[in-house]
Order: structure tokens, then C-alpha cells, then sequence
């Protein structure tokens, strides 16, 4: 039950971020979910994002953050296997789950629904 | 917009929430803990890695060659879990040079460990079957 | 003819001969929802798309303007139309429907005063007996233009305001009974520089007051004269702002007197944060609840400044500042006003 | 990134600006951010609920877990915007909304319905990524520079 607690705190934390980046900076929401993406990132580059989501479970794997941590462990997967070339090719290997279910459900959402404005 | 703005005033939310923590505080029981130890072994290996300072419950399970171990713990431990599975796997190392150790903190693999050392406790399960799920248990600690 | 530097005084005095006024569901709900001719309770309007919609908007309006006072579009010779939409589409294609000699005009939120001078100058110069004028705005149809799709979950700050879905249409004359337009004064365009398209009222504010100033100038007359000075679409924001701006320039205004049309078309209880915006904001909210108060002999002089930011998104995400424009015209009822 | 060279301001435009920006109405920073922690901060919760009950019923552990569930989130939140609603749940969470990975999907497919109207090719399959496309350049991109480096130093450094 520790789980869902922290998992609030981190996720809720996570987005307080974001918001001060929306209002205190004056960011759109795009650039502030790509300054979280690549935060994400790099965060997982100095190896510590992988502890926050042992820590926190989905309030590290939900927020857009872990979007750059997942496109990293994938390039870092096969980059194992392949050497330097899976940089390249492993960079989508984890994300692809997120990506195709947000290109194919919004493809059908366009085909079912109209703005409600 | 309207019907929805009205829909969120933040002491109803807050409210919400209390009511929530509530609920789920009132669920966190006990998980079952497992009675029955096959052999002296199986004590042996779960006791070492409770021995570890955080790890508040293991399990493991031995085979001719491998040894299954997983274990739960404290939840502001899991901040370093990666330094506490290096340790629990130098520890049975250490203790079963000769075997393979399989050591994980995944929680899918507890589960399954826990659900087969009581399989191995109350029925009786075949050599092949126990092979089985051994096998998707080391898959899962791969994760 | 000419006054001063930048204004026009019509002393034949052009006739409002009638107007016809629509709004969207989301407006029917609003303060004003009594002086719409009709309010639509879908924002589609039954049609496929938002522009549709916003065709249809401007259509309806300009039909029932015609019809108050039993006129088919063949008896204007002229109109002055224009929105927000890329190329002025929507109102093309409501020009097309209406088959009058049309002329497209951009001024974005400043589009129904700029169509207003303007046709009231030709007719008052004797270039045509009729004349149509009008703009239109949808909600949805701008948002998508000028910021996110409809459905994106973007939080708008305080200071950002909402575009009506509604159309004002009216028809100027040379003779005929109704109010009166007096005068008019043509702004230039202003820019203090400021960069937040979710800040109009501040960006538009010093246009509407250079405006101002240049019409009481050229004029000679005092605030004093007019009951009301309704700027278009300032909003919560942009009102002090300017009033504050024109008392430092020796304007003085007194709070009263300045209303806003963005700022009260919705109720307080409407999430529109600092008001209405669009090209059809100040067309619905003068050409209705104005028009019907000078009608009502409830006011008598009123000088409608309607503002425009003149930026696309384009230009903001090249980060230029937000060109803004104020055109002035003075309605006054029929009989009274005369200098 | 940013680019630079704006014309200098004038002194009049310098006064005005900030006199404008004195009467400019603060967002209630405080506020949006107790909202932002809450909204956000449940979906995370949900989210957690989400993949416990893959790790218990199906054939996942902890990690693969993940995967499915940001599945269902994003099928949640494109349905709630199918329907309307996350706009005006943003509107009130902010950062709660925009941030999780429902804000991406939000993005997507707010875009895609948005541009129905101007066809399946040209509408809908050139504009999804319209709002959401940044996220994975930048992504892809600062992933590649870090996992470059982080490879070359295990090639060189250990």
C-alpha cells in the first residue's frame, strides 16, 4: 500500500514541476513536456531514474518523464547486444507500446468522434 | 466547461481524497504468510536473506542445481534495491557456491515463488511442472 | 468629409436601418442572451465543419437583417465583411451565398467598426443607398487557428479570453429611421510590444486609447459627450489599462462610461477568464444590446472603439510582437446628435 | 534554441510594458499547483492500481507491467477526449493532465480529431503529431546524445 502513496507523492510531485514550469516560467505545455522528456533522459543517463521507479512504481513510469528513461533503456539494451549501432536501432524497443497505442487509438478516435469545442 | 467547473471545487476533491486514504488503509492487512517450510534448506536460504537489514519477507525455493530466491522490502529501501539484490545474491552465493542463484525483488516472482513453495506444501506437483514454473519464474526476474 | 486628421464626420448621417444578431449555444447562456435575433444550440450549426459553421453564422445574421425590413440581398449594393479565418474564407463564402458586390476586410477583433466606417462613409458620400456590413466569429474555428485544437487540455491563464461564436450583421442607408452614425475615426496601428497572445487586453489597450484620443482631438469634444465608450474586447485586463492610459493623456473618462463588450457579453459565472473576444464580439454586443438600448431612448450617444490584434500564430512564434489597431464610430440617436 | 535580436524597445513601449504588467492577473501559482499535485498525482496512483492488477492477473512482472498500463491510460484519455472532457479537466488540473503520459495522448488525439475535417491523409495523419511531435524529436534525441555517451564511456571507461 506504500506503493500507491508514493506513488501519488512522486507522480504529484513530477507535474507541481511541470506547472511551475507553465506558470512561473510561462512555458506552453509543449515545452514543458519536452523539457521533461529530455530531463527523463538524462536522468537516466546518470542511472538515477531506474531507483525512482523501483521507489515510486507508476508515479515515475506515468509522468512523460519516463519517456525519455524508456527510450534510453532501449537504446541501452541493444546497444549491449550490438554494440554502438543499437544506439540507434533500440532507441524505440521499450516506448513502442506508448507510441503505437497513442497513434492507433487516436486514429480511431479521429474516425468516431468530432470536437465538442 | 460549466457543468464541469462546477463538478471540482477542491474541498469536494479533498474530500475525496481523505475518504480514499481511508479505504486504502483499512485494506493494507497482513499478506498470508506462509506456514509450511519444505525442508532445511529452503529455511536456511530465506532466513539468510532476512538477516539482510531492510528485506522484511523472502522466499526460496531450491532445485538440484538452481536456487529461486525473492524478497520484499522496506518501502524506503527500494531507493537502493539494486545494491540490496548484489548483496542478497553475494550472500547465497557465498553460502551454495556450487548452484545457480536466481535472486530477485520483482514482485510478479515473489508472488509465484510464494504460490508454488504452497503448491509444494499442501499438493503434490510433478517434477516437470515444477520445472515449468521455475522456468517463467526466472522469467520474470530477468524484468 | 474629412475631420481633423483621421476621422471622417458624416453629415448625412447614415441610418442603421437594421441589424441582425446571432450567437452560439455557449452565448445563449450568457447576460446578453435577450438581444440575440437567435441563438443556435449547437455549435455546428448542423454543418460538417467549424468554418461551415462560421459561414453559416454570418449568413443568418446578414438574412435576418435583410428580413426586419423586407430587403433581399439584391437591394444592397455593397458589402463590407471580413473574420478571422485564413484568406477571410468564411465570409467569402457567406458573400457567395449572398451575391453582393463584397468587399473583404481584415481587422480582426476591430473587423465590425473598420465594415461600419466604411460603409457608412460610401453611403454617406452618396456611393450607394445600401449597404451590408458584418463579421462573424466561431469559437472553436479560431481556437483551432490561432491556438490548440479544441480538445487539447492547455490550461489558459487569467488573463486570456474567449472567442463568441456569433455574428453581427447590419445595414447602413442612406435614409430610413433607426440610429444614426456620426462619425468615425480610423486608428493606425499600434505596437507597445508585447508578445503574449494570451494577453490581448493588455496588447490592444494604447491602440484603443490612441484612438480615442485622436477622435476627441479631431473632433474637439469631450468624454462627456458620449454615455458610453465601448471599447470591443479589452476585457477584464485591457479596460483599466486604458482608461488608466487615457487619463494620463488628459482624456479624462470617468470608469462608468467605459464598458466593454468582451466584458459583458458572459456572466460572471461562464470560465471565460477575462471576457470574450472575436471578431464577433463587439458586432453581436453593439449591433443588439446597444443598438436596442439607443433604440429604446435608454442611451443616446455612444462611440464604439473595437479593437484588433493584428499577429497570426505564425508571427508569434517568430517571436514578433502583437500589432494592434482600434477603429472608433459614433452612434447616436436619430435627431439628437447633430453638431 | 531561443532566437535573439529582437528590435530594441522604444522608451514608450518599455513604460507600458510594465505598466501593463503590474495589472496583469497573476495565475494563482500556489493554487494550480495543489491541483496539478492532486489531479497528477491520482492518475499516477490510478496508474499504480492499473499495473498491480497485470502483475497479479496476467502474465507481467513489475517492469512489463509498465507497458500495458500506459496502454490503458492512453486509451482512457483518448476516449475522454473523444468525448470532450479532458479539456475541461486540464483547464482545472493544468500540469496534473499535461504531464502524464494521458497528456501526450491527449495531445495526439486531440490533434487527430481536430483535423478530421480536412481528410484521413492530410487531416488526420499529418497533424497528430502536431502538438505531441516535439516530445518524441526531443526525446529521441537527447536519448540517442545520452546513450551515445553513456556507451562510449563503457567502451573507454570501464
Amino acid at each position: 500500500m506504500m506503493m500507491y502513496l508514493w506513488a501519488f507523492i512522486v507522480g504529484g510531485i513530477i507535474c507541481v514541476a511541470g506547472q511551475l514550469l507553465m506558470d512561473k516560467a510561462k512555458l506552453t505545455p509543449g515545452h514543458t513536456t519536452t523539457i521533461l522528456v529530455i530531463t527523463g533522459a538524462v536522468l537516466d543517463g546518470l542511472g538515477w531514474y531506474e531507483p525512482l521507479i523501483d521507489f515510486a512504481g507508476a508515479g515515475a513510469t506515468v509522468p512523460i518523464t519516463s519517456f525519455g528513461n524508456s527510450l534510453v533503456h532501449g537504446a541501452m539494451a541493444e546497444a549491449e547486444q550490438h554494440g554502438i549501432i543499437g544506439v540507434v536501432t533500440g532507441i524505440f524497443e521499450v516506448t513502442s507500446a506508448g507510441i503505437s497505442a497513442a497513434i492507433i487509438f487516436s486514429f480511431f478516435a479521429a474516425l468516431c468522434f468530432r470536437p465538442k469545442g | 466547461m460549466l457543468v464541469t467547473m462546477k463538478v471540482f471545487p477542491l474541498r469536494r476533491i479533498l474530500f475525496c481524497f481523505m475518504f480514499l486514504f481511508l479505504l486504502v488503509s483499512c485494506q493494507a492487512g497482513d499478506y498470508p504468510k506462509k506456514t509450511v517450510t519444505l525442508n532445511e534448506e529452503t529455511v536456511q536460504a530465506e532466513t539468510l536473506i532476512q538477516n539482510i537489514d531492510p528485506v522484511t519477507s523472502a522466499v526460496a525455493i531450491h532445485n538440484e542445481k538452481e536456487l529461486y530466491a525473492a524478497a520484499e522490502v522496506e518501502h524506503m529501501a527500494r531507493l537502493r534495491l539494486e545494491s540490496i539484490r548484489k548483496e542478497a545474491h553475494e550472500r547465497l552465493t557465498d553460502q551454495w557456491p556450487e548452484k545457480t542463484i536466481f535472486f530477485s525483488t520483482d514482485k510478479k516472482a515473489l508472488l509465484e515463488l510464494r504460490k508454488l513453495n504452497n503448491d509444494l506444501a499442501f499438493k503434490s506437483v510433478s517434477k516437470k511442472e515444477i520445472d515449468k514454473r521455475l522456468s517463467k519464474i526466472e522469467e520474470y526476474m530477468k524484468g | 468629409m474629412l475631420q481633423g486628421s483621421q476621422s471622417w464626420n458624416f453629415i448625412n448621417q447614415p441610418v442603421i436601418l437594421s441589424t441582425g444578431v446571432v450567437g452560439g449555444p455557449f452565448e445563449g447562456e450568457g447576460r446578453l442572451a435577450d438581444d440575440f435575433d437567435h441563438v443556435f444550440s449547437d455549435i455546428w450549426l448542423s454543418e460538417t465543419t467549424f468554418e461551415k459553421a462560421q459561414t453559416r453564422l454570418l449568413e443568418e445574421a446578414s438574412y435576418t437583417a435583410l428580413a426586419k425590413v423586407n430587403k433581399k440581398p439584391q437591394d444592397m449594393q455593397f458589402m463590407f465583411a471580413g473574420d478571422l479565418i485564413n484568406q477571410l474564407t468564411c465570409t467569402s463564402f457567406a458573400s457567395r451565398t449572398l451575391a453582393v458586390p463584397y468587399f473583404g476586410i481584415f481587422g480582426a477583433c476591430s473587423t465590425s467598426m473598420e465594415g461600419l466606417a466604411l460603409g457608412s462613409f460610401v453611403v454617406n458620400n452618396g456611393g450607394a443607398d445600401y449597404v451590408l456590413t458584418g463579421t462573424a466569429s466561431h469559437n472553436a474555428a479560431t481556437e483551432r487557428q490561432f491556438r490548440y485544437p479544441t480538445e487539447y487540455g492547455a490550461q489558459k491563464p487569467p488573463s486570456s479570453q474567449w472567442t463568441v461564436t456569433g455574428s453581427g450583421a447590419a445595414i447602413v442607408s442612406k435614409s430610413g429611421s433607426g440610429p444614426v452614425v456620426t462619425s468615425a475615426t480610423i486608428g493606425k496601428v499600434v505596437d507597445m510590444g508585447l508578445t503574449d497572445p494570451f494577453n490581448m487586453g493588455a496588447a490592444m489597450a494604447p491602440a484603443a486609447a490612441d484612438t480615442i484620443e485622436a477622435h476627441f482631438t479631431d473632433f474637439v469634444r469631450d468624454p462627456s459627450y458620449y454615455d458610453y465608450i465601448v471599447t470591443g474586447d479589452l476585457g477584464k485586463v485591457g479596460l483599466p489599462l486604458m482608461v488608466e492610459l487615457l487619463r494620463q493623456r488628459g482624456v479624462m473618462v470617468t470608469e462608468e462610461q467605459c464598458i466593454d463588450c468582451g466584458k459583458i457579453i458572459y456572466t460572471d459565472n461562464q470560465p471565460v477568464n477575462a471576457g470574450g473576444s472575436g471578431a464577433g464580439c463587439s458586432a453581436v454586443v453593439v449591433y443588439g444590446h446597444l443598438l436596442n438600448k439607443i433604440r429604446n431612448n435608454e442611451i443616446n450617444r455612444i462611440l464604439v472603439v473595437a479593437t484588433g490584434a493584428l499577429h497570426s500564430p505564425l508571427s508569434c512564434q517568430q517571436k514578433e510582437s502583437i500589432p494592434c489597431i482600434a477603429h472608433a464610430v459614433s452612434i447616436e440617436t436619430q435627431g439628437v446628435g447633430a453638431l | 534554441m531561443k532566437m535573439k535580436q529582437k528590435p530594441p524597445l522604444t522608451d514608450a513601449q518599455r513604460t507600458y510594458q510594465k505598466f501593463a504588467a503590474k495589472d496583469e492577473p497573476q495565475s494563482p501559482v500556489l493554487l494550480n499547483c495543489l491541483k496539478a499535485f492532486l489531479i497528477g498525482g491520482s492518475i499516477c496512483a490510478f496508474g499504480q492500481l492499473v499495473q498491480d492488477f497485470f502483475v497479479y492477473n496476467f502474465d507481467f512482472n513489475e517492469q512489463t507491467a509498465s507497458n500495458p498500463t500506459i496502454a490503458v491510460l492512453i486509451f482512457i484519455a483518448v476516449l475522454l477526449t473523444g468525448f470532450g472532457v479532458y479539456d475541461k479537466i486540464a483547464q482545472f488540473a493544468g500540469a496534473g493532465t499535461a504531464v502524464p503520459v494521458t497528456g501526450f495522448a491527449n495531445a495526439m488525439s486531440s490533434s487527430a480529431i481536430e483535423h478530421r475535417t480536412e481528410g484521413l491523409v492530410q487531416g488526420v495523419g499529418t497533424n497528430m503529431f502536431k502538438l505531441a511531435g516535439p516530445v518524441i524529436v526531443f526525446g529521441t534525441t537527447a536519448a540517442f546524445v545520452v546513450a551515445l555517451i553513456k556507451t562510449l564511456w563503457g567502451y573507454w571507461g570501464g
